[in-house]
């Protein structure tokens, strides 16, 4: 074998970028296998770190869910003088309807609301003995869009409704949605900050853990640099090597968690005659899921690169 | 090929492990380095792999001043270096042809080639059988003729090896100074830092000696 | 230094198991020093992996607290036939005092009757117009100690009321006491599933990281067989040096929570004029801080017994 | 002190490393193995410290027979042998203190007395200003001499030592001979696996050689 013939390099992989990128993706499984140990150790982590995160993510969305339900209560009611002809109530309707932020209206007849008022009397109906209907209203229950019920908003909406002429009176439980509004606001930034929190946890322990890999395999980033790998060369298969163990691990923790979502529709349903398809436990959205599986791969990109550059100082 | 002016090397808080070395090994020499136990050898072939930076001095090898070399260079130099370590840094969770392929994969060659180029240099030191080992799975003589393999297989401009044949019996190493003599003969420039007294008489080169850091004899000088 | 000398070996480092234990600490604690980047990143996962954990704990106290506070509304109404006299009433009082899962009981008179019930009819005040507060009974409120409250419980302590021969009726909101069992059960399996699941996730991880940090040492352990060392020999230092990382990891952790609960209490406060100390927002027990401590030095322990297992077989 | 019968030792899966192995070294021997690179050298010192079990045939120290010795006894076999290994195993986070001290550290000696000890023997080494150096730090050759300060410092019955000399210079070669020779007058047993042959020519012992896995020469028997 002359020199000549091996001076001049033989022909590349493949030349150019994708002869390169099939190259480091090889390198990159090659070296999940020869390291499967470490490997698998890394990936459970990153499993279980996601599966908390996802966990905490499902819970977060499912309360959302309930708040959301508990915020329907929030309604204004609007009185008015006397009975309305059909034709009046119509364009008072039309009316509410144009202001910004109504969703829904219901009309509660004076025997609607005696009814309810029954009902709300409950094991003391002697009380309503000799009442009749006409001593009671009626009315219009206005329901919010969910943007607008806080008790700022509420409070910007009913100014709006008093200026309509035929509405006397507007009864809002201003007390309660104040109080609601604030245990809302208290929610939810106690569930961003725990959100944050275990975000930030999760980060850090999958940054570490691949730290940690990257640490028992110095002798090799050593070497490739002695032997004359540029930095890149050196980092690239690293890098998809973290991108793979954050998907799979994001993955392994997705599936868990599907599995103990159904395990638990299944069992609530079974131990608590508990409807959970009519209580609506949700799973998580489809962008929630791919928000997570990007965020295994962003992970262990940057997992690996800030690990990377305290052992890759050439 | 290789040119030292006053380098002066010492590691941190330590004396000088090299003090006012000149030097200049031309290109397609065949250099032997000796001395005591740390006189300094390794210090200085890792001076010429840029391992390390002179605390002093100036370091030129092919031309390129390794001292004022931008980190993002360095790559480039060593490609036309092939380096036998003293404690040869074989990857012990790769196979022997994964671990002598390194060198070429860093080149970019095709894996075609590759495998042809290392079964060809595995043979020649009569380790192709061993092809699928894993370097523990060697003795260290063999681990010792992987780590020169490696340092082979591209054909580099320079070869340094750190006591190649520590581990090895006479015929061994009869065999690894004639392929570096080939080496040599093909053109690359050769510096051999050994103890092996043997080894230099028999070989009638060039022969540096240090002493604690110091050059105290250079034959192609006296 | 003549054979005899050395051959048989000179006074131990100090005799006994004080001497031994004294070395295998030292040992440990050097370990620690020499391989302290792998240790410093080890000691901040499993912290990370308590503050989940802890913040979980946290979470879980603080919702226990408030279902608690829910369940305060799970009450019995007792009616009698007519006015009683203050002798009949403290009899009453007394044989429902008898009674177990009693709590409370409280004299709500026809006067406070009336007043509750105007108060329920805010806005519709008119309704009351001439109505005498003769009309209601008077009754005995009935709380229920915390162990009766379930739909279970309630039932069959109102059994038992019913055989008071005074009591003419008993109201206790069966539905919704029912419904609120089930919630609350619902809650509980909820709460257990995600802490178990928490827990189970935080063992494996700190398991996970020991293990990547003694993969990371296996030379070491090698070695130590080769010259001489007994598998006890080795060990120790390893499982002490798990037990600090898990104490002081799960104390980190715990310092952590301590200042997030502080500046949280702080900011709620302040935010959202949401007066933290008088909702009542808990810490973790005391209790429940020791077992997370203990927790983290058996963790560290079993963790680092697990991993050693596979290297030292000798 | 040594006897093996009918060893034979092959790897999983691979030919024999070792084949129909007697051997019998006495009490206060000093013998050099030899042999080409692979030729079993390194297996046959393994089997002598317990590191691997024969495939087939008796291996028998100080009166104990190795083949049965339950795990749990295998750790005092180990503290009567002092073994330098062929790529030194020394722990790189520890210093050079440390490292020797390991040995006896694992007997249970005393601080103080680990010290005295271990600076006599660094000193007889050259190495005592060394002490607090860690391993990584040090030049090949010093690496060795602190491997084979470590076998040697609690005077074990039996030094097994691996190539202790590939990295060594004439006069520090001369100077572990002499310490080797030494710890042999005192009354250790001392096996010698190496390549050197000034070595072995210069000491006049007993020597034996192996060739793919068989004795095909004993000093003392032909
Ligand atoms: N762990 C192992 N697994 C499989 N084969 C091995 C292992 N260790 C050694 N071998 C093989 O066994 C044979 C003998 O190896 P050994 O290390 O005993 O040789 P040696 O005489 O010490 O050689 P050297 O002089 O090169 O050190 C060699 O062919 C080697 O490749
Ligand atoms: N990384 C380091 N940090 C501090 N001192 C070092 C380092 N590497 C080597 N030395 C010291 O520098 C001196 C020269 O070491 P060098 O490795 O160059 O010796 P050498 O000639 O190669 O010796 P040998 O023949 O034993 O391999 C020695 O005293 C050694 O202890
Ligand atoms: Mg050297
Ligand atoms: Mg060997």
């Amino acid at each position: 074998m002359s020199r000549k013939n091996v001076a001049k390099r033989p022909k590349l992989a493949r030349e150019g970028v994708g002869g390169r990128l099939h190259y480091f993706v090889e390198r990159a499984f090659t070296n999940i296998r020869q390291n499967l140990p470490v490997n698998l150790l890394t990936i459970g982590t990153i499993s279980l770190a996601f599966l908390i995160l996802s966990l905490a993510l499902l819970i977060f969305v499912n309360l959302e869910r309930v708040t959301e339900t508990w915020s329907d209560r929030v309604q204004v009611t609007a009185y008015f003088e006397g009975d309305l002809s059909p034709g009046d109530l119509s364009t008072l309707k039309a009316r509410i309807k144009a202001i910004k932020g109504t969703a829904d209206i219901d009309y509660v007849s004076r025997e609607e609301a005696l009814q309810r008022f029954s009902g709300r009397l409950k094991g003391q109906e002697a009380l309503l003995e000799g009442v009749s209907y006409e001593i009671l209203p009626s009315s219009l229950e206005i329901h919010l869009k969910k943007d607008n019920r806080d008790s700022e908003a509420v409070s910007r909406y009913v100014a709006q409704l008093k200026k309509i002429p035929l509405i006397t009176e507007v009864q809002y439980g201003e007390e309660w949605v104040k109080r609601f509004s604030h245990f809302m606001n208290l929610v939810r930034f106690a569930g961003i900050l725990v959100a944050g929190f275990i975000v930030l946890a999760v980060v850090f322990i999958v940054a570490n853990t691949i730290k940690l890999t990257i640490y028992a395999r110095k002798d090799e980033l050593e070497l490739m640099g002695l032997v004359g790998a540029t930095r890149l060369f050196i980092k690239v298969p690293f890098l998809i090597e973290g991108v793979v163990q954050g998907v799979v691990g994001a993955s392994v923790a997705l599936l868990v968690l599907t599995g103990v979502y159904l395990a638990f529709l299944h069992n609530a349903d079974f131990f608590f005659s508990f409807n959970t398809i009519e209580a609506g436990l949700l799973f998580l959205p489809a962008s929630h899921i791919v928000a997570l599986l990007f965020g295994g791969a962003a992970l262990g990109f940057l997992g690996s690169l800030a690990s990377l550059k305290r052992f890759i100082s050439l | 090929m290789i040119q030292l002016h006053n380098v002066y090397m010492s590691y941190q808080g330590d004396g000088a492990a090299l003090s006012n070395v000149t030097l200049k090994i031309a290109k397609g020499e065949f250099v032997f380095l000796t001395g005591v136990s740390g006189a300094g050898k390794s210090t200085l072939l890792k001076l010429l792999y840029g391992a390390l930076q002179p605390t002093r001095g100036q370091v030129v090898i092919d031309g390129v001043n390794v001292s004022k070399l931008p980190s993002s260079q360095l790559p480039f130099l060593r490609r036309k270096v092939g380096v036998v370590f003293q404690d040869f840094k074989l990857l012990s969770n790769r196979s022997v042809l994964e671990n002598v392929a390194l060198t070429l994969e860093v080149l970019g060659w095709g894996k075609k080639d590759i495998n042809k180029r290392v079964y060809h240099i595995l043979k020649q030191m009569g380790l192709e059988h061993k092809l699928n080992s894993t370097p523990l799975r060697l003795s260290g003589g063999e681990q010792q003729r992987i780590a020169l393999a490696r340092a082979l297989v591209n054909e580099p401009k320079i070869i340094l090896a750190d006591e190649p044949t520590g581990n090895l019996d006479e015929e061994s190493r009869e065999k690894v100074l004639s392929i570096l003599k080939e080496a040599n003969i093909r053109g690359s420039t050769v510096v051999i830092a050994t103890h092996d007294r043997r080894l230099i008489e028999s070989s009638h080169k060039r022969l540096i000696v240090l002493d604690k850091g110091h050059i105290v004899e250079d034959s192609d000088e006296s």
